[in-house]
């Protein structure tokens, strides 16, 4: 076994691991550290078949940026409590039975009969000066432009759509409002209220 | 001559388009006047006619008016066959509808209908006159139902009585169970011979021929189903159940319709078809026994019954079927003979009884009457020359229109003739008794009237005597005058046709010496004794002891019971056919159609598809796991239906 | 040497987990969206061992793009779910049910 | 792959309306931040004109020759034009009927438009994706922006809880599409459709490409059903209908159908159009199934909305039959089949906004009683709508289905042709709920339309447009079997 | 001008009632004058048909042909022959009858009553003069529009289920015709009907094609066992849309078994005549026993109907039996006494349910039972009731008659057992037909309400007098109808017997 061997299935474990542990996480927030750690092995993963960039990629926008909102979403909703109990119970063993099923007769496809080393050999490995991000640089500004543009257009709509979504109209907003404040005056502030005593004369 | 036979059929028709149409219009005077004018010139042309082509033999004509369709070779025509027999009936149609035209205006003079009732009878006789002016069989099937339909109307003229409508309802629907043979008959008809004209169908008869149909010979079961038409027209056992219930309708029809002219379509459309029946003895057998039932059976019955016009009523069932005998043993110009003298006698009786009937301010039970001889003597002697015709007493027209029917049985070669003989000849005896029976009841003996009646009771108007007299005439005398010619000098030989291996005409022939012998032969006979053992008996048992009657009512109850049940057949056809069929009906309806077919079926499966819904809706529980779920299950059912099953499976096991 | 089937099996195998992920978690929806993240990344794997094997790049563009749709995605997912808090107080599957049937 | 990559300005005519659309957008968007109250229809009728000025661009492209630019990522065909303007003519109807609803119930921001003209951008470039990468990108811009559109309206808890099931459904949806696109990609080692064509049309197709090819597409197959709203895939479909703002609603019925349609045809038929055995049969299971569930399920529907969304899996259903044939003029049969659903889908969605008012969504079949006695032209118009969809001549929506059904028959598959109007029988049943309503129920309420005029001029001749095409179809018919 | 008069008997019609839609229900006397006065031009126009009809060809007449759809080779094809031209006229007769009858009975939207009406004789009128399978078939569904809406909107108290019932049978039977017709093109690339006559098919083709027509056109006609929705559609129907139904939509199943099933399935036709003729004489027997128990009047008729339209299938299908080379008079008698039946019913259901439906007007009740004696307030009335009441037993004289005479003839000459059968209507015809009027006609009044009514006025006796000449001269002189048809029904035959195998 070599070493890429041993690396490969270390990842895996983890990757494989770490995701159960995630999907079986009552707590939303250590899910959230659980999947944090399976794009740690997933980019280990694709730095073994030398995709440095996205695996770089995947480390700084996911976990530091995507995973962070997660967890800020989780803390602002008060929800990683393990309040919600998880009732998967019933579904567990239909879900693993289909879903073994689903990976069972993937492997039947994606297996070494496809996809073996004698069917699809191993490239060599790039040379040390080979630059991962150059030639996706080059790629990406030039044959790519067009998808590129789209790209920025979805991040566009994030954006819109974020704003659109939770941005709270001005009316809800709850600010001081500071002339106001400064132009009160005495009898905004206290009202005098006469109360009216029943008339005790007794007539009843 | 074609405009003539038209002019003949289409005044009566005119007159009642008038009537119908402009009777309230013109009021009483001018309806009655104008419908009689329109049967009057039909009589006198009809006189013409039976001068021109019976007296002076002329030719036959036959002549289609227009065609009523053509198709391929198949021609249907209206049209006209006018032969002697035509004529015969012509002359007798119009002329009974012409008395009770007039009797009419009299009878019904204080109907608030009274336009409406011309209009009907004049009506009926133009369809008469259709039916037997016909050449085809569409129009006979035409002439035959359009007089059924207006006897349905005058049946139920008087609308009110209940006991009216449920009889014209009834009338109408037996006569259509005996259409529904004469339909079929005719269709078999066209199917041998590929026409329904008369003289092609008649010219066509060898090709059935060693034709076979439900194991009988093919025109057997043609005459058979032909037959039965006739027995539904003409009140055959057991299609006779009409009859008597017609009787609810107003007494002109009663006269025309129910006695004279209509039922006897049936003998007409048998003699008619004569060549037909010739070639089966068969259905000749069928036709007598049938025939010979109806003349006994239905002869007793009149022997109990108390309603004026239900005894009459019966007498004419039982005379039919001596016609229907007659036919039977192949004596068609006997049959005819018959028809004729019958058609004024029985008219006369009729109308006679409705005489009687308005002067009782119509109160018809016969024991309720009595000594009316004084009252209503023209009444009273025109009635006896009817009741005298009916019953055969020799000299009167009946006496040898009868004999003659019972002599041919007597020489019928037919299996059971010999049966039939006894039974037309105690027939004359059941005649007899019940005619006189019902004679002394209203003429003779102590008055039953009652006081309030009594005071009333006179003579009728002449509209109704004249007629009365005009009837009696020819009831009396027309038997004496026109026997040898129509039975032995061939005023209808151009009409009927007889095998020669049918013995009774010959051998009336051979018997026959005259009218005038015939009468002082007649003592000699069996016939004659019977009928003087009838009168006898009638007078024993209505005038000398009337007790007797009763004595002889309870010592035969259980006779008396199935006579007064009439058999059981109306309680017979209420059970099987009024009620089954309605249990049917409502069984096909309610079980069949409404839930089975309806309900289960059409609306079941509605439903059925209604209840998947209620099943597959809930899938979509709302639960986002769920549709996940649901997707990914089926993305395994395709990915394993892809790899491995499907039209190309992509990896084989 | 790790052959283009390892890698592919193993990305199945996270994808699956993925799914099942999505069908068997209810306790809150957030759950729901780290799975679809453990689709994708699987997903992402199968192409950066397409485009490895076959020494092609478009398999890593293709890659660098999921990765911004998803970041997207992520974006607007969180915004619905925030929604979803701010109408019903909750984030449990179990409370999305209204529209049914 | 291609290496050379001119940047040639003339050959960017080609994509000239994508173009001045996202210009418009990016204006409009600025725009709107500095529109008071008053000026916010501003934003409306801008957002018209761009989609005016878009489709014309669009339309005189048509005719043009196949243009396959920016580095293989873009095609322009005749279907591509045809398609847009197609899309913009809907969608501009759709913009006339939503902004009465947005007025009504307080939805009129600036941002709907800007995310409606985003989605169409999106849907443009499906249309025109000639790779697997920009048909992803573009299914996404849609549907982001449509996730958003359907929360918009963000204090109605359905809307919310529709857009999270439209979310995570679709984003699992993308995700099984994304897997297929790279089993696609990894056995051909291209994302470009026509390179992906040459290499499944090669006559040296080893059978683990086939195994490998037909693998990825099973997945493909599901990411478009899912778009389309194909049974078993359909779950989504009543929850969003019934939940989003109907203006959404209408808007997610019908124009992305035409993209989803497109991008059918550029991954199957462009695409894998020789694997088309293997697809077709799938297909048919969809779509009879379609036909079948949406057939069925909608007969207990109360709410009008969620009725629509199970006609429409079953109306998918018939498109989907059009592509199982497997032939060229099946397809054609099918897009003629997804346009004449479009002008079906658009006028009756636009009835229910017509009788929208504040406070009142007219979203329950129960709300149509007596529309004969208060409006007869719009109950009219409705009736010709709901006639069409259950199929009966002589409206548009017979001569779709008797083209899917010729082509079906003429394909052998007879049987399943007779499943497919035995199921349009039984929905024609649902469709006469409606009728019933509007004409054989007397009112309970009073309805009066506030709709405004342009509103009620463009509805009418949407519906009028039914019976017309329908008696006059030849045109049409031509059009869409010219695409292909 | 000459040539575009089928045309102009199909959108005059759809056109004028659009034009009466447009005039509105508040100007309901001038729609109505209006659409009377397109009624009557449509049929005086029709007339012209009659007149200018050559009678000794079987070739479509006043032939039109454009193209419409050129991509399936549909063409606005029309013409007309001997089958089709009597039906025609049948329908714009029918309508002028249908608005006159419904003059000032219709209260509620008196104009779109009127519209729906026109309209639907336009359809109608379509139907029976397409020559291309889909200008067919289009008018054949879109004539269920109209009446959807009038059994749904003036119908009676269960009227939504009879309407959506209707509906929903009608068109489930014929969409199976369609799906058969596009078979036929793509196997022939063409749709026109006359194309089909020739195409040739096989035995399992034909079977299939003719179950398929069978469903389209059995569910109209209507034949046992899918009967089921015509008394509940007539029963709550108003007046006019029973007449219509009854007198022309039900033509529109007899017309298809002529039209289509005959010619273009003769094989299979020969080889399930044995189970249509079995069929309709189901229909003639049983459903005459459910006529006779029915307490409504409306579902009488509606019965009655059902039992006669087994006539005109029977007769079509004894042709097969009833050919007999030497004489073909059996299978001519057959079919032309089908095609009499239509028109002949087409004038006696009409009558029927117009006599039901003046009495419905003034009581409000379709029970036999709330009447009973309505001669005394009503003679006139029960003058045409009585009449009309024949002839629906079939009397001759009357209509009824001629092709029920003519069917019995000829099925004699298949089957005697056939004849049978059907000759029992005779019987079983007039006991329902003749009880229902002794209930409703004859008799005391025993229900107050009955004493209260009027008789006929003069737009009720018009109507009904119009109706009785057609009985009565139809009844007296069918020639010039079988003239007219003959040659047409010779042909069929001809097609009918040539096997395509």
């Amino acid at each position: 076994m070599t070493f890429d061997q041993i690396l490969f299935y270390v990842f895996s474990f983890w990757f494989i691991a770490s995701s159960l542990a995630m999907i079986f996480s009552r707590n939303a927030a250590k899910a959230v550290l659980f999947l944090i750690l399976s794009f740690f092995s997933a980019a280990s993963i694709w730095i073994l078949l030398e995709a440095e960039f996205l695996a770089i990629t995947l480390i700084l926008v996911y976990v530091g940026a995507v995973m962070v909102l997660f967890l800020f979403v989780i803390k602002m909703l008060n929800i990683d409590k393990s309040t919600l109990r998880a009732k998967f119970a019933g579904y567990l063993p239909l879900g693993l039975v289909v879903a073994i099923i689903i990976v069972a007769e993937m492997a039947l496809v994606l297996g070494s009969n496809q996809f073996g080393l004698e069917v699809i050999a191993a490239p060599a490995r790039h040379a040390a000066d080979y630059s991962n991000i150059t030639v996706l640089a080059m790629q990406l500004y030039t044959d790519y432009v067009y998808p590129f543009e789209l790209a920025a257009v979805l991040l566009l709509i994030a954006i819109i759509a974020a704003i659109t979504l939770v941005h709270k109209n001005e009316g809800n907003r709850k600010s001081q409002n500071i002339s106001e404040q400064v132009s009160v005056k005495a009898k905004d502030r206290v009202r005098l209220v006469s109360i009216v005593t029943p008339d005790k004369g007794g007539k009843s | 001559m074609e405009n003539f036979y038209l002019t003949i059929a289409l005044s009566p028709l005119l007159g009642a388009i008038i009537a119908g149409f402009f009777g309230r219009t013109l009021g009483r005077t001018a309806t009655h006047t104008i419908t009689v004018l329109g049967v009057l010139v039909s009589t006198v042309l009809a006189l013409m006619v039976f001068n021109y082509h019976v007296l002076e033999q002329g030719a036959i004509f036959n002549q289609n008016l227009y065609t009523w369709m053509q198709i391929g070779e198949l021609n249907i025509s209206v049209g006209f066959l006018v032969d002697n027999l035509t004529a015969v009936m012509l002359v007798v149609v119009s002329f009974v509808s012409l008395m009770v035209h007039i009797y009419t205006i009299g009878y019904m003079h204080d109907d608030k209908d009274y336009t409406k009732f011309f209009s009907y009878i004049s009506l009926f006789t133009f369809s008469m006159f259709m039916l037997v002016m016909s050449n085809n069989f569409m129009q006979l099937f035409f002439g035959w139902e359009a007089v059924g339909l207006v006897s349905y109307l005058l049946i139920g003229f008087w609308h009110h009585k209940e006991s009216a409508i449920e009889a014209n309802l009834k009338a109408f629907l037996v006569n259509r169970v005996g259409d529904f043979g004469f339909l079929l008959g005719i269709g078999l008809v066209l199917a041998f011979s590929g026409s329904l004209d008369y003289a092609e169908v008649f010219s066509s008869l060898d090709n059935t021929l060693n034709q076979q149909l439900w194991g009988m010979d093919l025109i057997t079961v043609i005459c058979l189903l032909l037959f039965v038409g006739a027995m539904g027209k003409s009140a055959q056992v057991p299609l006779h159940v009409w009859l008597p219930g017609s009787m609810e309708g107003p007494t002109p029809i009663s006269a025309l319709i129910h006695a004279a002219t209509m039922v006897t379509a049936g003998i007409f459309m048998v003699s008619r078809m004569s060549p037909m029946f010739e070639m089966s003895d068969v259905a000749l057998t069928v036709v007598m026994i049938v025939g010979a039932i109806t003349a006994l059976f239905m002869g007793l019955l009149g022997i109990v019954q108390n309603d004026i016009k239900k005894v009459v009523a019966y007498s004419t069932l039982s005379q039919l079927g001596y016609m229907t005998v007659a036919l039977g043993v192949s004596a068609y110009s006997v049959a005819i003979f018959h028809l004729m003298t019958h058609a004024f006698f029985k008219a006369l009786l009729f109308l006679g009884a409705g005489s009687v009937i308005v002067a009782m301010h119509h109160q018809q039970d016969i024991r309720k009457m009595g000594g009316l001889r004084k009252k209503m003597p023209i009444t009273y002697w025109t009635g006896l020359v009817g009741t005298l015709a009916l019953i055969g007493f020799p000299g009167f027209s009946g006496f040898y229109s009868k004999d003659m029917i019972i002599e041919a049985v007597h020489f019928s070669n037919l299996p059971y003739a010999d049966w039939v003989y006894y039974a037309v000849v105690a027939g004359v005896f059941i005649t007899a008794f019940y005619s006189l029976r019902l004679f002394f009841l209203v003429f003779h003996g102590q008055s039953r009237v009652d006081p309030h009646t009594e005071s009333h009771l006179h003579e009728s108007p002449l509209s109704i005597t004249i007629p009365l007299i005009m009837l009696a005439i020819p009831s009396a005398i027309i038997g004496y005058f026109t026997i040898e010619p129509m039975l032995f000098m061939g005023w209808l030989d151009n009409a009927i046709t007889v095998t020669s291996s049918h013995l009774p005409m010959a051998g009336l022939r051979n018997e026959f010496h005259g009218a005038t012998a015939m009468i002082f032969h007649a003592v000699q006979t069996v016939p004659f004794w019977m009928m003087i053992g009838g009168i006898a008996t009638a007078w024993i048992f209505s005038i000398y002891r009337t007790q007797w009657a009763d004595w002889v009512q309870k010592k035969f109850s259980i006779i008396d019971y199935v006579l007064q049940s009439l058999y059981g057949f109306d309680r017979f056809n209420e059970i099987v056919f009024v009620k089954g069929i309605k249990k049917l009906g409502n069984f096909l309806w309610k079980i069949s159609d409404s839930a089975l077919i309806d309900s289960i079926i059409v609306n079941g499966s509605a439903k059925f598809v209604g209840f998947i819904a209620s099943i597959v809706r809930p899938i979509q529980t709302g639960y986002v796991y769920h549709y996940a779920f649901f997707m990914i299950f089926s993305l395994l059912i395709i990915l394993t239906w892809t790899l491995f099953m499907g039209n190309n499976p992509l990896l084989v096991i | 040497m790790i052959s283009l089937s390892d890698y592919l099996i193993l990305s199945a195998i996270i994808f699956c987990i993925g799914l099942v992920g999505i069908f068997v978690n209810r306790t809150n929806i957030i759950t729901l969206l780290m799975c679809v993240e453990l689709i994708l990344v699987a997903v992402n794997t199968n192409f950066i061992a397409f485009s490895y094997f076959l020494g092609n790049e478009a398999g890593q563009i293709f890659v660098f793009f999921i990765l911004t749709v998803a970041a997207a995605e992520v974006a607007i997912g969180l915004a619905i779910l925030t929604l979803l808090f701010r109408n019903k107080g909750s984030i449990s599957v179990d409370v999305t049910n209204s529209l049914r049937g | 792959m291609i290496n050379t990559f001119q940047f040639d300005t003339t050959s960017l005519t080609a994509i000239l309306p994508e173009i001045f659309l996202l210009s418009a957008i990016v204006i409009i968007l600025l725009l709107d931040l500095f529109l008071t109250k008053p000026f916010k229809q501003v934003t409306y009728y801008l957002t018209q004109i761009s989609l005016l000025i878009t489709g014309v661009l669009a339309f005189n492209l048509i005719g043009q020759p196949e243009t396959i630019i920016l580095g293989g990522s873009f095609v322009l065909d005749d279907m591509a034009s045809v398609f847009k303007v197609f899309l913009m003519v809907s969608a501009m109807v759709a913009m006339v009927y939503s902004r009465h609803y947005l007025l009504q119930h307080t939805l009129f921001r600036g941002e709907y438009f800007v995310l409606i003209m985003l989605s169409i951008l999106g849907m443009m470039v499906m249309v025109s994706g000639y790779s697997l990468l920009t048909l992803y990108l573009g299914l996404e811009i849609l549907s982001l922006s449509l996730y958003t559109l359907i929360a918009i309206a963000r204090d109605r808890s359905e809307a919310v809880e529709a857009a999270l099931k439209y979310f995570v459904l679709g984003a699992i949806a993308s995700g099984l599409l994304l897997y297929g696109m790279s089993m696609i990609y990894g056995i051909s080692g291209s994302l470009n459709i026509g390179e992906i064509m040459a290499f499944s049309s090669s006559a040296t197709l080893a059978s683990r490409d086939i195994l490998v090819l037909n693998f990825g597409l099973v997945f493909l197959v599901i990411g478009i059903a899912f778009k389309l709203g194909a049974v078993p895939f359909h779950m989504w479909v009543p929850d969003v209908y019934q939940g989003a703002p109907t203006s959404v609603t209408m808007f997610i019925s019908t124009v992305p159908k035409i993209a989803a349609v497109a991008m059918l045809v550029r991954l199957l038929v462009d695409g894998l159009g020789m694997m088309q055995s293997y697809w077709s049969d799938l297909f048919m299971m969809l779509a009879i199934l379609s036909i079948a569930l949406g057939s069925i399920v909608a007969l207990l529907q109360t709410n009008i909305k969620r009725l629509l969304a199970y006609s429409t899996i079953s109306h998918i259903g018939f498109v989907l039959l059009g592509f199982s044939t497997g032939v060229v003029s099946g397809y054609g049969a099918a897009v003629f089949y997804i346009l004449a659903y479009v002008l079906m889908s658009l006028a009756a969605f636009g009835v229910i906004i017509l009788l929208n008012k504040k406070g009142f969504e007219a979203d329950l079949i129960s709300d149509y009683k007596g529309l004969s006695k208060h409006s007869p032209w719009f109950a009219l118009m409705m009736l010709i709508v709901m006639l069409s969809m259950a199929g009966m001549p002589p409206f548009i929506g017979f001569y779709a289905k008797l083209l899917i059904l010729q082509q079906v028959v003429s394909s052998g598959m007879i049987i399943v042709a007779i499943i497919a109007v035995v199921f349009a029988v039984i929905s024609a049943y649902y469709y006469l709920q409606i009728i019933k309503s509007m004409y054989f129920e007397a009112p309970d309420k009073e309805i009066n339309l506030s709709a405004p005029i342009d509103m009620k001029l463009i509805l009418s001749i949407n519906a009028v447009l039914i019976l017309v095409v329908g008696l006059f179809p030849d045109f049409w018919m031509k059009l869409a079997l010219s695409l292909f | 001008m000459e040539n575009s008069i089928l045309s102009l008997l199909i959108w005059l019609p759809i056109f004028g009632g659009g034009l009466v839609i447009l005039l509105g229900n508040e100007r309901a006397v001038t729609a109505r004058w209006v659409s009377l006065a397109i009624s009557i031009l449509v049929f005086v126009m029709s007339l012209s048909l009659w007149t200018g009809f050559d009678s000794s060809t079987h070739l479509m007449q006043f032939a039109e042909k454009s193209s419409w759809i050129t991509y399936f080779n549909i063409y606005y094809h029309l013409g007309v022959d001997g089958i089709s031209m009597p039906l025609i006229i049948l329908t714009t007769f029918s309508t002028i009858l249908v608005i006159a009858a419904g003059w000032e009975v219709i209260q509620k939207r008196p104009a779109h009553y009127m519209a729906a009406f026109l309209m639907m004789e336009g359809l109608i009128i379509g139907v029976f003069s397409s020559l291309d399978a889909i200008l067919f078939y289009a008018f054949w569904e879109a004539s269920l529009i109209p009446m959807l809406l009038i059994v749904g909107i003036w119908g009676g108290d269960n009227r939504v289920y009879a309407a959506i019932k209707f509906f929903l049978y009608t068109f489930l039977g014929s969409v199976f015709m369609l799906v058969s017709l596009i078979y036929m093109y793509n196997k022939s690339g063409s749709f026109s009907i006359l194309d089909m006559h020739d195409l040739s098919l096989t035995v399992a083709e034909q079977a299939w094609i003719f179950w398929a027509f069978f469903m389209a056109f059995a569910v109209k006609v209507p034949m046992f066992p899918v009967h089921t929705w015509l008394p509940d559609a007539h029963v709550q129907a108003p007046t006019g849309g029973s007449v219509i139904l009854a007198a022309i939509m039900l033509k529109m199943g007899g017309y298809g078994f002529f039209r289509f099933s005959l010619p273009i399935t003769p094989d299979a036709s020969l080889q399930f005549s044995g189970v249509m003729i079995t069929l309709s004489l189901i229909a003639i027997v049983y459903i005459g026993f459910v006529a006779l128990v029915q307490r409504d009047m409306k579902k009488l008729i509606a019965y009655s109907s059902i039992s006669h339209m087994g006539f005109v299938t029977l007769g079509v299908f004894a042709l097969f039996l009833a050919y007999n080379p030497n004489s073909p008079e059996g299978a001519f008698l057959g079919l032309e006494g089908a095609m009499v039946q239509m028109i002949s019913h087409g004038f006696i259901s009409a009558a029927m349910f117009l006599v039901v439906g003046v009495l419905y007007d003034r009581l409000h009740s379709r029970e036999i039972s709330t009447y009973g004696g309505v001669i005394n307030t009503m003679p006139k009335f029960t003058g045409f009731a009585v009449l009309f009441a024949m002839a629906n037993a079939g009397l001759p004289g009357t209509s009824g008659f001629v092709g029920e005479f003519m069917v019995i003839l000829g099925a004699v000459q298949a089957n005697i057992w056939y004849a049978v059968l059907a000759a029992t209507t005779l019987i079983v015809g007039a006991a329902y037909t003749l009880w229902m009027v002794k209930r409703v006609f004859w008799g005391k009044i025993t229900n107050p309400a009955v004493q209260t009514l009027n008789d006929i006025n003069s737009r009720e006796f018009s109507i009904l007098a119009i109706l009785t000449l057609a009985v009565l001269i139809m009844g007296l002189y069918p020639q010039p109808v079988i003239e007219v048809i003959h040659v047409s029904i010779d042909h069929l035959l001809h097609q009918a017997l040539a096997s395509k195998l």
